[in-house]
């Protein structure tokens, strides 16, 4: 029986390489240069990324009294987050202003919200979810405000916790239903002990609190106010993180408590998330088009790909699993990749906010416009890159459950996707003209952190057979473990 | 003697803290009051957890107390150090003139 | 070899254009190289027609590699008959545009040249490609360079009109393409394959629901009817062809759309395209008066271009809905004449445009004694264009007009006969205002605009063209033998639904026609 | 039998090939070469013609088919080849243009001498040769659709020659326009030949009519009307000769060769061709007799006040061409023809000696500053004497033959015959009125030349000079055809032409026919009194004649306002559809509109979507609570009311 330590060794990792960085902030003196510790918290996240590979080497099972369960599908998620941790680190590490002494809890702190994150997709008792679900929603509030001298940073990190808070309140009001209802908080437990529950009011009751919370960190559509603000405020950087790790730890949740917990209440959670699909879409599409802000707008863009992840599970069978893990990955490399962008060509001090501003990008430097558009290019959807294939995928499983309307719905929103990513790209194919600000510098980091984010979307787009391949055996593995 | 009073007492009481707490969070306009609130929503669910600890004699809903309790105190100081950043950059507490990003 | 060539023909496009981008940007270089690469490639498609066996029906070079295995799609390559000449066209249209593009394009042409390359393996593989993934890949594909030189190249970048108009084109076409995708995934989730062949023996099986078949028909008949664009669709044409680079304009209308409509909707929903015809015929019929009658009052040459391309892919529409045998092998023979004619007057209106900086017409006159290579060619590409006899556009008129005539309704064709008089008199009108002395500025003594002649590349490109079709007007069955052979299957298949073809040779009275319509 | 080979597709490929060099390099020639090319391959093509002629005369049995290339379109059953087919009626045809083509160019050569784009010139003038030759030897009607819409093309370029010239440009562009109006028709009467016969080529068409003919009298009406309308387009028949006038701004040996000799014949050629569809519709044959009559008087009124020599020219040739469409319509064929051959011959003759007196005048072409050019300009004098002599119709010349057959063929073609016949006769006496006015006004009484411009006494006679011989050459063999054309006498040449145009309704000998040439001669001479009475001697007479009539005159000169007719009718009508019906509601309120609409309405809800974030935390958090609450709402009421489906899977919720 492999010991309860292996379960959670990534973890383990991560936590020990966030302690050794901020001791190692303090040994350096307060004027000298962040940057190694920058690589120090990049080193820890790699070979946590190892350790979740190896991790999957190992038969599934679970470890702490069932309260932590590893198999394919925890480790698809555990990669795919440290991969993106990753890639916000090193971008971060030539983006954030010189000078500024306390970086050090920058990189610390964005590798204890690995943890929290890679614990929430591994995690099936409610409440280590809860834990992990506040380790990582803390470590990104103070992300989020990591800019305090400007207006906006203090405002975003202000606004994020407060909500936060508040739908996690929700949450965990629903948890203590569930609790009530049927005495565990174990997600396997949860379904078996489900149709003999204490009372049924309390069991909807439960499931429609712990919705609020779980589709708040998902920003889908009735609970993504905080989105735009928030990631107007933060450093681009971090927005590159938040807007993709948090978000993939979220469906994974989602899925565990869907398929894991609740699978009796299909008939209750499925035009539920259809209602909440259509509305995200639509809601996402509307508000980016007539956006002006850069970095608004992209939120707005999250909002809708939140809609059509959602979209996925309007399918049957293991198939919106395997949809859902392929479409988080594809949607992480295109977000880490324009948001990295972004910071590159912004430079530290982030004078380019509006879409104006980024006009005769492509003149002033090939490779950064032309990777530009390359993402923008795949947020679009357009073949041979991951953003089609993702949607794809998403809209022919919930064609194969029958739901037509939606591929439909969906596919249109993506037409009108299309014009306020094309806005942005023209303004950057535009020719040069007078404001066009110079570009920043290429560090080695960036370089590294964007040519995989735009490798990942070329491959997901021309050739994503192995990637599919893992998500179908997380789909069949959480499946078989789940036995739904 | 005294009949134990029943579970459900304990359950509306929590239900009444916990929208009493929604509605502080929507209506006061001072920071700190809206982070009380917050608090005090999760103290509700404290109530209710505890509650059905009892109900369920299973000692698992007072050690999730704790982690809340716990939970809430790390909130809290992460809160405070919030908003203590925006009343010096910006001078003041009022939830409604913290609206530089709009639109 | 013949297993290899159209991957081939795929491929060398895309190394021109990792060679362009690799290569530093200096002066003439990635023209150069985009200049051989795309004679490179209309080389190799050349080698198409030569191996080509007209009377073997099927698909032929044809490659079959399983690419995904989840949703079966498969790199599933071919060529018949229809595709064969309008990849041959492609590859001819590739040098054409580079050469046009030659002087217009001077500054960072590494974008231009590598986004044209691409443009190039694009419109390629939506030709050959036969698993309708990857057909929908290439489509898709297709918009990106068309959008974006559109919007860096374009015309007056100045007022963002460049920007407006290659917005305008990609969301006509992507809007119309998403219930394309929707429809592509009904038929998937309903047969299990994307695959040409299978998927038009479940259609003509009749095992999948009949209403829904019809809506996932009307899905793909808008999605190609806006890149045609059949009247009404066309909003997107008139801006992009004023605003576009010359070497885009002259590959972004038709020849998609046209192939489109005959290979995924004539021959994939016989039946449902049996029942959109006479809609579609009445559209093409009124589309070619629109287009001329618009044509005949624009002030700028431009926009007198997309309004005669519009009426001349609105005779392709009405040949390929006539299902009569000469009506589509007349339409897709139009097609490729529309192709080499609008390539023909778009490099000489780049030239225009280029030395004097304005497109309306009324600007110039009295050219022919300043350019007279630039007067003769043009004089020759505009006769083309309105259909002289010996020349390539008539032989596709008149196909065209007499398969509906005889097969189809012979109001219909009297209409659209009336475009050939108002065809005459925009080309010849635009001919005399920029050539011959119109007496505009003439009078005022102000010489109308200063325009150089073709360069010697320019003449030697445009003069091939010409010969061109001087040959397809006097030999077109070497063109029409190869598309007759694989229009049979579609002709014979409408036999089934009561559009009998025409046995014109046979003497005896046929005045068939669709249910008796006059 | 190895019947010699004619050689048929060189006829038409020789003037291609001097087209070709001239075209190529003729730019880089020296005019001499230019010349020779230019004259050398008509004179091939020629040759080839006479031998061909020679070979028939020999005893060579026609129709002889040869095909250039074996197959030009063949789609879907569809079959139709370049064949080249040469009978009776094609080989009088080739004569004709061939032979007179060859003279005009030997006259062109002296005419064109110091023309800016001399080579230009030539390139076209073989072109158009080379469609003529391809419009008459073709086996079938597509292949005669080429050459038709070629001649039409040659004639676009040979009319807008002088690129300068605005007017020149106008009038090439009018002629093709209005030509490609009769073309529509020529391609619907196509289409339906196909649809009726399923072939366009000649003789299997006549043998489908020889045998039974399958079809209707409606349809074959139907038919003929069409290439009715194509046949006036060419010929410049009413409604469509609108073109022809303004024709005249190309140079002259132009209007000799193409808007009198040749091309204009076409209609006439493609109705004899046809004449065994036609005559299975009286009423089509009746509207070509109608037709071509009233042109012919129309066009004769208008041209006795024309004062441009070659406007003059221009609507006799009008008028002459509703003569032969008058033998057509009367079923006198092989008179048509004939009349065809001769107005070749005299008409081409008049216009070249125009183009003498003008290239004499440097230029001039208004008869009112001609006069006195008798002694000046002998032989053009003598020669063009003869073709008036010829057209008018007087006993010898061919003029009188030829349209005499026609008048006969009309008056014996029922009541509606003899009215056609009396409108004949008297457009027969205006025709020697205006020809003898135009004899008179350029070569008698006093030169007026000068007298206009600076007042000095001797005007152009005095330094008007006759043309070189290369010009006189082409002129005096002309006159001695318009002289000696007729005497083969209509009986030989309807015998020669049976075998093609079929029966001819033989004209009754004895004493009527000699009273109707009799009377025509007569006609002719009243003609030629009433131009000596006003013209002859200058003076009181013309002048107060010309005030008693000035109403009508004005009417004439107006051309009957026709021109202006039709632009008010037609063109204006045309742009203003265009601009505004289709212009403004068609592209900016259907198909921009539509288009703005739809991005607006996305455009304002995203507007409204916006504002939704109105930046306040406490409304945020407002938004969060109602979609929580919603959420509650939710569950809890779809499962209690048990919404489609709930009801189902989790049934125990009532409980």
């Amino acid at each position: 029986m492999t010991p309860d330590l292996f379960r959670i060794l990534p973890e383990v990792i991560l936590t020990l390489s966030g302690v050794l960085v901020m001791l190692a902030d303090a040994a350096l003196e307060p004027r000298a240069d962040r940057r190694p510790l920058g690589w120090l918290a990049a080193l820890g996240v790699t070979v946590a990324l190892g350790a979740s590979l190896w991790q999957g080497s190992l038969p599934a099972g679970t470890a702490f009294y069932g309260s932590v369960q590893t198999d394919a599908f925890s480790t698809f998620f555990h990669v795919l987050i440290c991969g993106i941790v990753l890639a916000a680190i090193l971008l971060s590490i030539d983006a954030l202003p010189e000078g500024q002494h306390h970086r050090g809890e920058y990189f610390a702190l964005m590798v204890f919200g690995a943890v929290g994150m890679c614990l929430l997709t591994s995690a099936v008792e409610l409440l280590v979810v809860f834990i992990a679900l506040e380790i990582s929603s803390i470590s990104t509030y103070v992300l989020a405000g990591y800019r305090k001298d400007t207006e906006k940073g203090p405002e975003s990190a202000m606004k994020y916790f407060l909500l936060g808070s508040f739908a996690t309140a929700f949450l965990l009001y629903g948890i203590a239903m569930i609790f009530g209802a049927t005495g565990t908080t174990q997600i396997p437990e949860i379904a078996t002990l489900l149709p003999a529950a204490r009372s049924h009011t309390l069991v909807l009751l439960a499931f429609a609190l712990m919705m609020v919370g779980v589709l708040f960190k998902v920003s889908a559509a009735p609970f993504h106010v905080w989105t735009p603000d928030v990631y107007e405020g933060a450093p681009t950087p971090v927005v590159a993180l938040m807007s993709t790790a948090p978000k993939v730890a979220a469906f994974a949740l989602l899925v565990r408590l869907l398929y894991g917990a609740f699978p009796l209440l299909h008939a209750l959670w499925m035009p539920l998330l259809w209602i909440v699909a259509i509305l995200s879409m639509t809601v996402g599409n509307l508000a980016a088009l007539r956006q002006q802000n850069a970095k608004r707008m992209l939120a707005y863009s999250s909002i809708a790909h939140a809609g059509y992840l959602l979209a996925a599970l309007a399918g049957s069978g293991t198939e919106p699993i395997a949809a859902i893990a392929f479409y988080t990955a594809a949607y992480a490399a295109m977000n880490v990749g324009i948001f990295g962008l972004m910071s590159l060509v912004a430079g530290t001090s982030e004078r380019r906010s509006t879409i104006a501003d980024y006009r005769g990008v492509l003149a002033e430097s090939p490779l950064a416009g032309g990777l530009m558009l390359l993402f923008l290019i795949s947020l679009i959807g357009i073949p041979f890159t991951g953003g089609f294939f993702a949607k794809f995928y998403s809209f022919s499983t919930a064609m194969q459950g029958g739901a037509t309307w939606l591929a439909l719905i969906g596919l249109l929103n993506s037409g009108i996707a299309a014009a306020y990513y094309l806005r942005f790209a023209m303004a950057v194919a535009q020719p040069k003209n007078g404001k066009t600000a110079p570009v920043g510098r290429w560090g080695v980091a960036t370089v590294v952190a964007i040519f995989a984010a735009g490798g990942a979307t070329l491959v997901l787009g021309i050739a994503p057979g192995w990637v599919l391949h893992a998500a179908s055996t997380a789909a069949q593995s959480f499946a078989s473990i789940t036995g739904f | 003697m005294n009949t134990p009073v029943p579970a459900d007492w304990y359950l509306l009481l929590s239900a009444a803290l916990f929208t009493m707490g929604v509605i502080g969070f929507l209506s006061k306009r001072s920071l700190i009051t809206v982070f009380m609130s917050i608090e005090l929503m999760l103290n509700a669910v404290n109530l209710s957890f505890v509650t059905f600890a009892h109900e369920w004699h299973a000692v698992k809903g007072q050690i999730f107390v704790f982690f809340v309790m716990m939970v809430a105190a790390a909130e809290a100081a992460v809160g405070l150090a919030i908003i203590i950043a925006i009343f010096r950059v910006r001078g003041t507490l009022t939830v409604d003139q913290i609206d530089r990003m709009k639109l | 070899m013949d297993g290899m060539i159209l991957s081939l023909i795929l491929v060398v496009p895309l190394a021109g254009m990792v060679a362009i981008l690799l290569l530093p940007d200096r002066g003439k270089l990635p023209a150069w190289i985009a200049l051989l690469d795309s004679l490179l490639t209309f080389v190799c498609t050349l080698h198409l027609p030569a191996h080509f066996h007209n009377q073997q029906a099927g698909f032929q070079f044809e490659e079959n590699l399983p690419w995904l295995s989840r949703p079966a799609i498969h790199f599933h390559v071919g060529v018949d008959g229809l595709s064969l000449w309008l990849v041959v066209l492609v590859g001819l249209l590739a040098p054409v545009g580079v050469v046009a593009s030659w002087r217009a394009v001077q500054k960072n042409s590494k974008v231009f040249y590598a986004m044209y390359l691409l443009q190039q393996t694009a419109m390629v593989g939506v030709f050959v490609s036969l698993d309708l993934m990857l057909y929908y890949g290439f489509w898709e594909l297709s918009l990106i360079p068309i959008a974006v030189l559109t919007a860096m190249f374009g015309r007056n970048l100045g007022d963002g009109a460049a920007g407006k108009a290659a917005l305008r084109f990609f969301l006509y076409t992507f809007l119309a393409s998403a219930p394309l995708l929707v429809a592509l995934l009904w038929l998937y989730a309903h047969t299990g394959s994307f695959d040409y062949a299978t998927l038009q023996a479940a259609v003509a099986s009749g095992t999948l629901p009949g209403w829904q078949l019809g809506w996932v028909s009307v899905a793909f008949l808008i999605a190609f009817a806006v890149k045609v664009p059949v009247l009404g669709l066309h909003g997107w044409l008139p801006d992009l062809f004023s605003e576009a680079p010359v070497a885009i304009a002259m590959i972004a209308a038709g020849k998609l759309g046209l192939y489109s409509l005959i290979r995924f909707h004539v021959e994939l929903f016989p039946a449902l395209a049996h029942r959109a015809a006479p809609w579609m015929i009445a559209l093409a019929a009124i589309g070619i008066l629109y287009g001329a009658m618009l044509a005949l009052v624009q002030k700028e040459f431009w926009k007198l271009l997309a309004y005669a391309t519009i009426g001349s892919l609105s005779f392709c529409t009405l040949g390929i809905y006539g299902f009569t045998a000469a009506g589509m092998s007349g339409a897709v023979l139009q097609t490729v004449n529309e192709g080499v004619i609008g390539a023909a007057l778009f490099l000489m209106f780049g030239v225009l445009y280029e030395s004097a900086r304005t497109s309306r017409m009324a600007d110039f006159g009295g050219l022919a004694r300043q350019t007279p290579r630039l007067a003769t060619l043009f004089t020759i590409a505009g006769l083309a264009l309105i259909g002289l006899p010996l020349l390539n556009g008539f032989v596709g008129e008149f196909l065209v007009l007499s398969g509906t005539f005889v097969g189809v309704s012979r109001s219909w064709a009297a209409i659209a006969a009336l475009g050939v008089i108002l065809s005459a008199a925009y080309m010849l009108g635009a001919i005399q205002k920029i050539f011959l002395a119109d007496g505009g500025d003439q009078q005022n003594g102000q010489a109308g605009r200063v325009a150089r002649d073709l360069t010697g590349m320019e003449t030697v490109t445009v003069a091939v063209l010409a010969v061109l079709m001087l040959a397809i007007g006097v030999q077109p069955t070497v063109w029409t033998e190869a598309m007759e052979s694989a229009l049979q299957t579609v002709t014979h298949s409408m036999h089934a639904q009561g559009a009998t073809p025409v046995r014109m040779e046979s003497g005896t009275v046929i005045a068939s026609s669709m249910g008796g319509r006059q | 039998m190895n019947e010699p080979m004619l050689f048929l597709p060189l006829i038409a490929l020789f003037p291609f090939a001097g087209f070709l060099l001239n075209g190529l390099f003729g730019s880089r020639l020296p005019k001499a070469i230019v010349s020779t090319i230019a004259l050398l391959f008509p004179l091939l093509s020629f040759a080839v013609v006479a031998r061909a002629a020679w070979m028939v005369h020999g005893g060579m049995l026609l129709p002889v088919a040869e095909s250039g290339a074996p197959t030009w379109i063949a789609v879907g059953g569809f079959h139709v080849g370049f064949q080249f087919v040469l009978d009776q009626l094609s080989l009088v045809m080739l004569l004709v243009v061939t032979g007179v083509g060859f003279l005009i160019h030997l006259y062109s050569v002296g005419y064109m001498e110091h023309e800016q784009g001399y080579w230009r010139y030539f390139a076209y003038l073989n072109l158009f040769l080379f469609f003529m030759t391809v419009l008459v030897l073709a086996g079938n009607y597509l292949l005669m659709f080429v050459g038709w819409e070629g001649v039409g093309l040659a004639s676009y370029l040979l009319i807008g020659f002088y690129i300068d010239r605005k007017s020149a440009g106008d009038a090439g562009k009018k002629a093709f326009v209005v030509n490609r109006v009769g073309d529509f028709g020529f391609l619907i009467g196509m289409f339906l030949l196909i649809a009726n016969f399923g072939t366009l080529n000649f003789h299997r068409i006549g043998t489908q009519l020889a045998g039974h003919p399958a079809i209707s009298g409606a349809t074959a009406t139907l038919i003929c009307l069409c290439l009715i309308l194509g046949a006036t387009g060419k010929s410049a028949q009413i409604p469509l000769y609108i073109w022809l006038p303004d024709a005249m701004e190309g140079p002259t040996p132009v209007s000799a060769l193409i808007h009198a000799a040749t091309m204009v014949t076409a209609g006439v050629y493609m109705i004899a061709r046809t004449h065994a569809l036609f005559d299975l519709s009286p009423t089509a044959m009746m509207v070509v007799a109608v037709v071509g009559t009233a042109t012919a008087f129309f066009a004769a009124t208008v041209a006795m006040v024309q004062t441009d020599i070659k406007r003059v020219l221009a609507y006799s040739t009008i008028s002459q061409l509703g003569y032969m469409f008058l033998g057509c319509g009367v079923g006198a064929y092989s008179a048509a023809v004939f009349h065809l051959m001769t107005h070749a011959f005299f008409k081409a003759l008049l216009f070249l000696a125009a183009g003498s007196v003008i290239h004499g005048l440097s230029g001039e072409q208004d008869m009112r500053r001609m006069g006195g050019l008798r002694k000046a300009m002998p032989v053009t004098f003598w020669t063009m004497t003869a073709a008036v002599l010829a057209i008018s119709g007087f006993f010898p010349f061919a003029g009188f033959f030829s349209k005499d057959a026609i008048l006969a063929a009309a008056f014996q073609h029922g009541t509606l015959g003899k009215a056609l016949w009396t409108v004949g006769l008297i457009t027969a006496l205006l025709t020697s009125f205006y020809m003898f006015r135009l004899w008179y006004l350029t070569f008698l009484g006093e030169s007026r030349g000068a007298a206009h411009q600076d007042g000095h006494g001797d005007g152009h006679a005095a330094h008007a000079h006759e043309s070189p011989w290369i010009m006189l050459l082409p002129l005096v063999v002309l006159a001695l055809l318009s002289v000696t054309g007729g005497w083969i006498g209509i009986e030989r040449f309807a015998g020669f032409l049976e075998p093609v145009t079929g029966q001819a309704a033989m004209v009754d000998a004895g004493h009527t026919e000699l009273f109707l040439s009799v009377l025509a001669v007569l006609v002719a001479a009243l003609g030629w009194f009433l131009a000596h009475l006003f013209f002859g001697r200058d003076g009181e007479a013309a002048a107060q004649a010309a005030q008693s009539l000035a109403p009508i005159r004005r009417l004439l000169q107006g051309k009957y306002w026709i021109d202006e007719i039709y632009t008010a009718l037609i063109v204006r009508p045309v742009q203003w559809l265009a601009r505004f019906v289709l212009g403004w509601l068609g592209e900016w309120t259907l198909v921009r509109g539509s288009a703005w609409l739809m991005s607006g309405v996305v455009g304002l809800s995203g507007e409204l979507l916006r504002r939704w974030q109105s930046g306040n935390l406490r409304s945020y958090a407002a938004w969060l609570a109602a979609g929580a609450a919603a959420l509650l709402l939710f569950a809890l009421a779809g499962t209690l009311l048990g919404l489609n489906g709930f009801a189902d899977s989790i049934h125990w919720a009532v409980r």
